[in-house]
């Protein structure tokens, strides 16, 4: 299935992309996508543990993900 | 009515102010954020804010949300504007306005706006200083250091 | 330079903004009280402010210099203004406006100064209610009820 | 020796009037103070402990008063 990747500030700077569309497996969770942005160029630039969002909303490593959803990287924020 | 925004022009403060304000308030509490011209002891000209926007127009939702039912059964009237983009020193990055019958509940609803938005809105900035180098700040060393000096 | 002042004419609040907001500054916490439709039930129309003034200007510098080293090594910087005479439903009555280079001393140091001078400040009002009648009103009342209704 | 009182709000309207200058005896204390204002016709529309100010600042009751001091009742305030 198709879902798509965004990234923001810092992380966008490390991997020099902001959004892209990957292939994962049926059934794939927020873990497994996260384990595919970690062997892409640049990705050392990243946390052990970054903070996720799926379609705009935090979510845990176990989420199971569908086709279409929108999984964001979200570095430490800094609003205010 | 609520309101929250994610705005590009200079957030104008008597107006978000005027959208909380009514004959049937007795309070108003506002915080703003500024632009300041250091931190971490390095000279800083400006501020560069982005966001992952639809997010952050709904975590702030959330929070005003939240913050309605948490200090009075009267919820608040709550107004958040946050600024992108370029800023300079002095400008209002952010501005919470809220206002209620009574100002204990009106005090506690703005403290929770500001602490929560600083937790969780996914909004970044990149600091410009004086050297002429940049670098993405966040809130967390922020935090530290001021509990630090409490 | 903090600021206090009590005036006839309507509160500029952006202008009181103004005066502690500057580059040096991160935050600027203020509070404003209005004059609400109705107070303890019933319908009020409006309100007339008085003050011992020469006291009450005392007081509010006092309240200031208090709240300077309270909070935080670096003191707040303060601007505060209340109206007196006849007020109308809506109008600001009183306008507090706090900055500091760290939100948590700001907000610490607004709430500081409106509970303060809710406490000790003499000022006086009496209410116009919608039967005609007049009624001197006074913040112990309103302290009972909303430690009551928290 | 001579010493001005203030009245102010429902207190002026208890005792119709706003200032008065009255004769007290040397070494006065803000008791004393208190004591001639509760013998004025309207005091009975007073509460039993008024706060006092002296010159502007909240003073205690013992505190010995000088001519020409400005002896304030203050009512319950309602600033804000």
């Amino acid at each position: 299935m198709r879902v798509g990747l965004r990234l923001f500030a810092s992380y966008a700077d490390a991997l020099g992309t902001r959004s892209l569309d990957v292939t994962l497996a049926d059934g794939a969770t927020v873990r497994d996508a996260l384990a595919y942005v970690r062997a892409l160029p640049g990705a050392d630039g990243l946390p052990p543990a970054p903070l996720v969002a799926v379609n705009a909303e935090y979510a845990p490593l176990d989420r199971t993900l569908t086709a279409g959803d929108e999984v964001a990287l979200i570095p430490p924020v800094a609003g205010g | 009515m609520s309101h929250v925004a994610l705005v590009t022009e200079p957030i104008d403060v008597a107006a978000l102010l005027a959208r909380v304000s009514s004959p049937t308030v007795g309070a108003v509490a506002s915080f703003l954020g500024t632009v300041r011209n250091v931190n971490d002891n390095r000279a800083v000209t400006g501020i560069e804010y982005s966001a992952y926007e639809e997010m952050a127009e709904r975590e702030m939702h959330a929070i005003v949300a939240e913050a309605a039912g948490k200090f009075d059964s009267v919820a608040p009237t709550i107004a958040i504007e946050h600024r992108l983009g370029e800023l300079s020193l002095g400008d209002v990055s952010v501005a919470i306005a809220v206002s209620h019958p009574r100002r204990a509940p009106a005090l506690d609803a703005c403290r929770y706006v500001i602490e929560e938005l600083k937790k969780r809105v996914p909004i970044w900035k990149r600091e410009h200083y004086a050297d002429g180098t940049r670098a993405w700040v966040d809130n967390r060393n922020t935090v530290a250091v001021q509990e630090v000096t409490r």
